[in-house]
């Protein structure tokens, strides 16, 4: 068994076990059952990193199995320069998660982090899989554990929540799958991307695709105007799911947008890179707007997480490899941030049960550890100098004066309005004097929350001050990916 | 006289022992005085798993034999159809056991019956002529009236009953109407020579045909359950008590898949062009009547009585993707995709419904949805499992469903035809919509405070059986390679014969 | 005045007549029960009808065969339809088909 | 087969209709016809009859007539074989048992259940 | 001087129109005696059981009571027919017809002798059976019609009954054609003709009484319940349900059921005859002298007969009765017989080749 397979199965297999031994009287258990299968999984996906060949754009650690040779479809697994840091991006925050949900989570905990598990190896194996049909089972069965996290531990309106999501998401994905079927037959009975890759298409045929593609994944990542389960999702969904939602899930269409719009409808992806950028600058520019106007943390975390995807995806369509490497960083980047947000308000939250900005005020008087690492995640929220979120945004933003000033323009007043409402906020909750009597009573962050708390802004620090290790092993792929697309594949 | 020579009684094996079964137990039953009727209960399970062991054995080798004089055909498919339908009785009745016994309805009939239905079944997947496709269909459907009506004191299950059987028997008169015509254009009733007839005699009477092939599809319609000739499904399914509903769900979807291979491929391979466009209207029908009001069901029988409709939509388009354009090399390709749709989908079935038993109690049916309220927290393996049966029926990865509806989508996609394309996206739309209502039973398990306190759940075999019904279900998702292999090889060695 | 010889069309004229009549009788009927199990029982006889007009026609003995059959299911039909049927009488004291009413939605 | 040898008994059912209608009619004519209540009201032990006379019946009436059409169904299938028994060899006899086997399968079960009893 | 008749009726009428009179003629020639043997029937059934109980019988009209048929007639023609006022008027009145038509129109098939048949059809005892199996559905009618309770519950008691019977006589039948191997009735006649019997001068043991002993009680007595006669009358039963189906007719309308009854009788003893005793033939070689048409009357009234002395000596069953013996014994007795027959036809001691 490969490193991926272990990287995948690891987690489900703990996962599993969970649902199996776990019992709802016994949640301690669970808890540590859990946290030993997150670490080790975790474990497991260094040496990915280390062993990583940065020189080529083939794909790595491969691993082919005939799986169902009725369709001639394999259990293809590899990873390249573009996909590689997610594998253990994913497993990292679910160890985070685990530990997060550690006592605030005390109904049917075996349930709760057997989904998370589950979760984790099959966004693994959504980042690994190198077969068209085995990339959309795993991008596809996400959405049940996910249904699941957000729908039992959720907030008031979660089952609203679940559904949306639910069904947002599932609707995109079965216009993919129909175009995944037609390029099985148009490539003459393979699944394997690579080959589709290669393969000529009328441009009928890859705007069609592109299009279906693009409402899998934008409803995913998720693009201005499908984004409106996002907001419901995020608030809804208990601090975990927040988490691993804006950390990785979201990660997921973005990277479908890199591994298939791109490279197999590269005529039609040059062809409507306008809508794209277009959508994204609405994104970035209105969403960001509309986070300023939020009164609940959550949601305003989670619209500067739209906002932030749309820097992703107008990263990938300005076609230069700063735009489309800054993208990738941005992702990364975003895992570790938006996480880290969304664990700040998770921690409030537990405490006084409000996420409404307007009922703390102060903080940092009664919670000075904590304070620290919330304005550290802020700041780089808001793309600071010296945190990840500056990296990311700013080869972007390079990348796209090449292409366009004015796109360039626009893009670039995400640093404004970014900082505007992740600062606005920061002053509101934590600065100021003690608004009332609950956040008087606050007790400082606990060693659990600390160490958590901790490693991701180790994370978010090691990202901003020395990228280099995440840029060199996606430079190879990038520029290969940048030649594909620049080629027509009309016939 | 020279027809009578070749019986080849050998081919029949599996049905003679069947036959002899229900004649042993029928009488067997008799002077069994145990109240639970355990002897009967595994005579019956017995009975179907050497019929069951005959049919495999038989698929395994591969041949095509005629018997009774050309009036039946074995091969691959017929066994392997025969095979799934006997599994599927041996867990329907496993499931129903120990319903039956909390309602007053542990009779030695409700046995003996479902063994008749699996008789029926089995004749009708080897039926090489349209007189043993009309007798197996009937065997099977009078069986499923008597059993419907088995809850004699139940108002509610007797209407189902009579509404079934009315439909039901227009359903075989509209067949029986189709094959009349049938016969009369070609002159006989032996499907290879009612296709050798239309494929190469010139003076054939082609309205008489198609008038007929009208009348074949609307009986076959009736029988699959699919809209606008489905009216008997939700009725039925609620109204029949849960065993029997399992029972009509469950294996009989085999014989309609068998008849329509049987009537409509073999036979009438050469109207395919005719059929396959009504079957397009049918599924067409069927996803939006079966999807859409499935959604407004409080009563989880009834959700899934529409849920049935939707589903039967997508084995027909799978059916109607055969012959386009004059070509018959995709046939087998959309023929075995319907044909592990049914699988897929009955495998699934079997569980839902054994599990509605499993959670009903004396007195206490479980059919309402509100009535799975909590389950998650009362019983978390129950729970799971039905997760799985509904994730799977909305088609969703990595269960059985969704294998089942790609199948289906590549044999529409790959008649490189852009109706059919357009229609591929049409099915994956509607099944969106019916997601809604599968999630909405999670939801209700998962989400909902539980209203009824306590586990559930009945004797621990019905719940082994039903936990390895659910992980079949899961298994087979995994790892459906070899499944639909079988599948394929059955119907390419069906239509090469 | 001469009416010209029987032929195929008659016949199966005279059984799509009856088979269109049985149908009506199925959809239409609204009050008795009995009269819906007695054109199921005149559908069949519409298609031996044609069964046997056929086989007249073409000389084949099949058909006549078939008819023998369907007769025969037609017998288990009905013993059965009429068992359901006093089985629903007992229950609901009506055979009324607009009374079925239960199982709706 | 010859059509023309049914011609008498097509008209032998014709005048058996006629022997049935003829003398009711004469009986109409010669008859007296002096109706009153009384003797139209229908015949009941001297008592007005009450309640409709087309009542429920025992089950067990319909019980015989299912099995009468099951039965005789049997019987049609016998017919056949019975003429060309000396025809069809040994092979159509023993198909036949098997069916009179499974005949006498559903004869015993019926008869154990108490179908033929009547009291 | 047929001859001639026929060929004058054919030139006035043409070939179609003068067989259509020619047979109405021959029907005639057969329902008139038909009629007057019911009616002399019903005189020496009164009379016999007068013998049997030791008393006269009539006596009083005409020498020796003779003309009694006639003055009942007269008399029945002559009284009012009531027409009841909860009655259904229209089928009240199909009720007797349905009753008496099949009992004649099934003469049409009956031979007389070798080529004496008015319609020598090839399925003659399957139009036997089809004829006299609607009549049930007179007394359905009748009792159906009449909206009486005793008429109701009659009907439904005769009709159970009939059709109860008429399984095991179906069974009967079928052995019968196994034997014969032909639905002709006058082939099963002439089959009766042949054999070890025959060849011996003994005719009468080569007919099919002997062989199929058991099925011939079987049909004799399933013949009796048939007409529902006595001991298998409690259709009509007067201590229980006064005359059941009856009970609302008068006048013609009743006497159309009475004549109906004897019609039958004298058709079912017909049937025996023809199946069981050798229609025809006469039962020993040497008398075969006599005309066949002398031997066919002579054991048609034989078998009558017996039908009276059977009414004469037994006492009614009960209903419970009734149904356990055509259920209960006949079905399985004629099942036995049928499975021995046909073993005895595939075994090398067929004697009925």
């Amino acid at each position: 068994m490969g490193l991926l397979s272990l990287a995948i199965w690891m987690p489900i297999a703990f996962g599993i076990l969970l649902l199996a031994v776990g019992r709802d009287s016994n949640p301690h258990l669970a808890r540590w059952i859990a946290l030993v299968g997150a670490v080790a999984s975790f474990l497991v996906t260094i040496p990915l990193i280390t062993g990583f060949d940065a020189g080529t754009a083939a794909l790595q650690y491969q691993e082919l199995v005939p799986w169902i040779e009725r369709f001639n479809v394999n259990y293809h697994l590899g990873v390249d320069g573009l996909s590689v840091w997610f594998v253990p991006l994913t497993a990292f925050i679910t160890v985070i998660v685990v530990i997060a949900g550690w006592q605030v989570i005390t109904d049917r905990v075996p349930l709760y982090l057997g989904a998370f598990l589950v979760l984790s190896g099959l966004m693994v194996g959504v980042f690994s899989a190198a077969d068209g049909l085995l990339f959309y089972v795993f991008f596809e069965a996400t959405l049940i554990p996910m249904y699941i996290i957000i729908g039992v531990w959720g907030g008031a309106r979660r089952v609203y929540a679940a559904f949306k999501f639910f069904l947002y998401t599932l609707l995109g994905s079965l216009l993919m799958l129909v175009a995944v079927v037609y390029l099985y037959y148009q490539s003459g009975g393979s699944f394997e991307i690579q080959d589709w890759h290669k393969l000529p298409l009328t441009l009928t045929a890859q705007t069609l695709l592109f299009v279906a593609f693009f409402a899998a994944f934008s409803v995913k990542v998720p693009m201005w105007p499908v984004h409106t389960w996002l907001p419901d999702a995020h608030v809804e969904a208990p601090t975990g799911g927040s988490v691993v939602l804006a950390a990785i899930m979201l990660k997921l269409g973005a990277y479908g947008f890199l591994r298939f719009s791109l490279p197999i409808a590269p005529d039609a992806a040059r062809e409507y890179a306008w809508v794209i950028i277009t959508l994204s600058l609405i994104a970035v520019v209105y969403i960001g707007l509309v986070a300023l106007v939020q009164r609940d943390m959550k949601k305003l975390v989670a619209y500067s997480s739209i906002a932030h995807m749309g820097f992703v995806t107008l990263g990938f369509f300005i076609f230069n490899e700063l735009g489309v490497t800054g993208a990738i960083v941005q992702m990364i980047s975003h895992g570790f941030v938006s996480g880290a947000m969304f664990l700040c308000i998770g921690v409030l939250y537990d405490r006084v049960h409000s996420r409404e900005i307007s009922a703390y005020g102060g903080v940092v008087n009664t919670m000075p550890k904590f304070a620290a690492f919330a304005v550290l995640f802020a700041m780089a929220n808001c793309g600071l100098p010296g945190t990840a979120g500056f990296v990311g945004e700013w080869m972007v933003i390079l990348g796209a004066v090449k292409h366009n000033f004015w796109v360039a323009g626009l893009a670039a007043t995400t640093l404004i309005f970014g900082a505007a409402y992740t600062l606005w906020m920061v002053k509101r909750v934590y600065f100021g004097p003690v608004a009332n009597d609950h956040v008087k009573e606050l007790q400082d962050i606990d060693a659990r929350e600390f160490l958590m708390l901790a490693l991701l802004a180790a994370a978010v620090l090691w990202m901003g001050l020395y990228p280099k290790p995440f840029t060199e092993v996606m430079d190879v792929s990038v520029s290969e990916l940048l030649k594909h697309v620049a080629v027509s594949k009309l016939p | 006289m020279q027809n009578l020579n070749p019986m080849n009684w050998l081919a029949l094996q599996p049905e003679i022992w069947l036959l002899a079964a229900i004649c042993v137990i029928a009488i067997a039953d008799l002077f069994i005085t145990d109240p639970e009727r355990r002897p009967t209960f595994w005579l019956t399970q017995l009975a179907v798993l050497v019929f069951s062991g005959m049919h495999f054995a038989a698929f395994n080798g591969g041949e095509t034999t005629y018997a009774m004089g050309g009036q039946v055909v074995t091969d691959p498919m017929g066994h392997l159809l025969a095979f799934f339908a006997g599994i599927a009785m041996l867990a329907t009745v496993a499931y129903a056991r120990p319903t039956l016994a909390s309602r007053d309805m542990l009779k030695g009939e409700f046995y003996v019956l479902a063994l008749m239905v699996l008789l029926g079944i089995s004749v009708m997947t080897s039926a090489n002529s349209f007189l043993v496709v009309y007798l197996g269909l009937e065997l099977m459907s009078l069986s499923l009236y008597a059993l419907a009506a088995l809850r004699r004191d139940h108002a509610v299950a007797t209407e189902a009953a009579m509404k079934y059987f009315v439909l039901g028997a227009l359903a075989s008169g509209f067949l029986l109407y189709g094959l009349s015509m049938m016969y009369g254009a070609t002159g006989s009733l032996e499907i290879p020579r009612v296709f050798e007839q239309i494929a190469t005699n010139p003076n054939i009477n082609r309205e008489v045909l198609v008038f007929g092939v009208v009348f074949v599809v609307a009986g076959v319609a009736f029988k699959l359950g699919a809209a606008p000739f489905h009216m008997w499904v939700p009725d039925v399914y609620q109204g029949a008590p849960t065993s029997v509903t399992l029972l009509i769900g469950g294996a009989p979807k085999f014989a309609a898949f068998a008849i329509t291979i049987r009537l409509l491929v073999e036979g009438m391979l050469g109207l395919a062009v005719d059929w396959q466009q009504m079957f397009i209207v049918l599924a067409v029908a069927s996803l939006v009547v079966g999807n859409v009001v499935a959604i407004a069901q409080t009563n989880l029988k009834r959700m899934l009585a529409y849920s049935t409709i939707a589903q039967m939509g997508f084995i027909l388009l799978g059916m109607s993707a055969g012959v386009v354009s004059g070509n018959t090399l995709s046939a087998g390709n959309a023929y075995s995709s319907s044909m592990f749709y049914v699988v897929a989908y009955v495998l699934t079935t079997l569980g839902t419904f054994g599990l509605i038993m499993v959670l009903s109690r004396q007195g206490f049916e479980s059919e309402q949805i509100e009535d799975l309220a909590g389950l998650g927290r009362r019983s978390p393996w129950i729970a799971g499992v039905m997760s799985i049966f509904m994730f799977s029926l909305a088609g969703l990865p990595p269960m059985v469903g969704f294998y089942a509806k790609l199948a289906v989508l590549q044999a529409m996609v790959s008649t490189n035809v852009e109706a059919y394309v357009w229609l591929a996206v049409f099915a994956v739309m509607m099944s969106l919509i019916g997601a809604f209502y599968y999630l909405r039973v999670v939801k209700v398990m998962y989400f909902d405070e539980p209203k009824l306190a306590g586990p559930v759940g009945q004797s621990t075999g019905v719940n082994a059986l039903l936990a390895v019904n659910g992980l079949a279900v899961l298994v087979f998702g995994l790892l459906p390679g070899g499944l639909m292999a079988m599948c394929r090889d059955a119907i390419v060695k069906a239509l090469s014969s | 005045m001469s009416l010209g010889p029987i032929t195929l069309g008659h016949y199966l004229s005279l059984g799509a007549i009856l088979f269109a009549l049985s149908v009506i009788g199925i959809f239409m009927n609204r009050r008795n029960l009995i009269v819906l199990l007695m054109a199921i029982e005149l559908m069949l006889l519409a298609v031996n009808l044609n069964f046997v007009a056929f086989s007249h026609y073409l000389g084949d003995m099949a058909g006549q065969i078939f008819v023998f059959f369907i007769l025969t299911v037609a017998a288990a039909e009905s013993a059965i339809g009429l068992a359901i049927l006093v089985v629903l009488f007992r229950n609901r004291a009506s055979i009324n088909v607009e009374e079925l009413d239960e199982l709706k939605g | 087969m010859d059509i023309q040898a049914y011609l008498p008994v097509i008209l032998f059912v014709l005048v058996g209709l006629a022997v049935g209608v003829a003398p009711q009619v004469l009986g109409f004519i010669f008859g007296p016809n002096r109706p009153d209540v009384e003797k139209n009201s229908p015949y009941e032990c001297g008592f007005e009859a009450f309640e409709d006379a087309r009542m429920k019946f025992d089950v067990r009436y319909y019980l015989v007539a299912i099995l009468f059409i099951l039965f005789d169904l049997e019987i049609a299938f016998l017919f056949p074989w019975a003429v060309a028994l000396h025809d069809i060899g040994a092979t159509g006899f023993w198909a036949m048992m098997l069916f009179l086997g499974i005949l006498v399968v559903g004869f015993v079960y019926e008869w154990k259940k108490g179908a033929l009893d009547w009291d | 001087m047929l001859d001639s008749l026929n060929q004058y009726g054919t030139a006035a009428l043409g070939p179609g129109g003068w067989l259509v009179v020619w047979t109405l003629l021959k029907i005639v020639v057969l329902v008139l005696p038909l009629m007057g043997c019911v009616a002399y029937l019903t005189l020496w059934e009164r009379k016999g059981i007068g013998f049997t109980q030791i008393r006269l019988g009539p006596n009083r009209v005409g020498p020796g009571g003779l003309l009694q048929p006639i003055a009942d007639a007269v008399k029945l023609i002559f009284k009012e027919i009531i027409r009841p006022s909860a009655a259904s008027k229209g089928l009240f009145f199909l009720g007797p017809i349905m009753t008496i038509t099949p009992a004649l129109a099934a003469w049409a098939v009956i031979p007389f002798g070798p080529e004496t048949v008015l319609a020598n059809v090839n399925a003659g005892l399957l139009l036997l059976l089809a004829i006299t199996s609607i009549e049930v559905y007179g007394v359905i009618i009748a009792g159906w019609a009449s909206n009486s309770k005793y008429a109701f519950l009659g009907a439904l008691r005769a009709s159970a009954q009939m059709v109860s019977y008429e399984i095991a006589m179906g069974f009967a039948l079928v052995v019968v054609v196994m034997v014969s191997g032909t639905l002709n009735l006058g082939e099963i006649v002439a089959a009766q003709g042949r054999g070890l019997g025959v060849d011996n001068g003994a005719n009468l043991l080569s007919w099919n009484w002997l062989p199929l002993l058991p099925i011939f009680f079987v049909f004799f007595i399933a013949g009796l319940a048939e007409t529902n006669r006595a001991p298998f009358d409690v259709v009509e039963g007067e201590s229980e349900i006064v005359a059941g189906h009856m009970i609302e007719y008068s006048g013609m309308s009743f006497a159309m059921f009475f004549l109906a009854e004897y019609a039958n009788m004298i058709l079912v003893s017909t049937m025996t005859v023809v199946l069981f005793l050798g229609g025809w033939l006469p039962p020993f070689a040497f008398l075969d002298f006599l005309p066949g048409w002398f031997w066919l009357v002579a054991k048609v009234f034989v078998v009558v007969t017996m039908f009276l002395w059977v009414r004469a000596t037994l006492p009614r069953f009960r209903y419970d009765q009734i149904m356990r013996l055509g259920w209960k014994v006949f079905i399985p007795v004629t099942l036995v017989w049928l499975v021995v027959i046909g073993l005895w036809i595939q075994s090398p001691f067929n004697i009925w080749k």
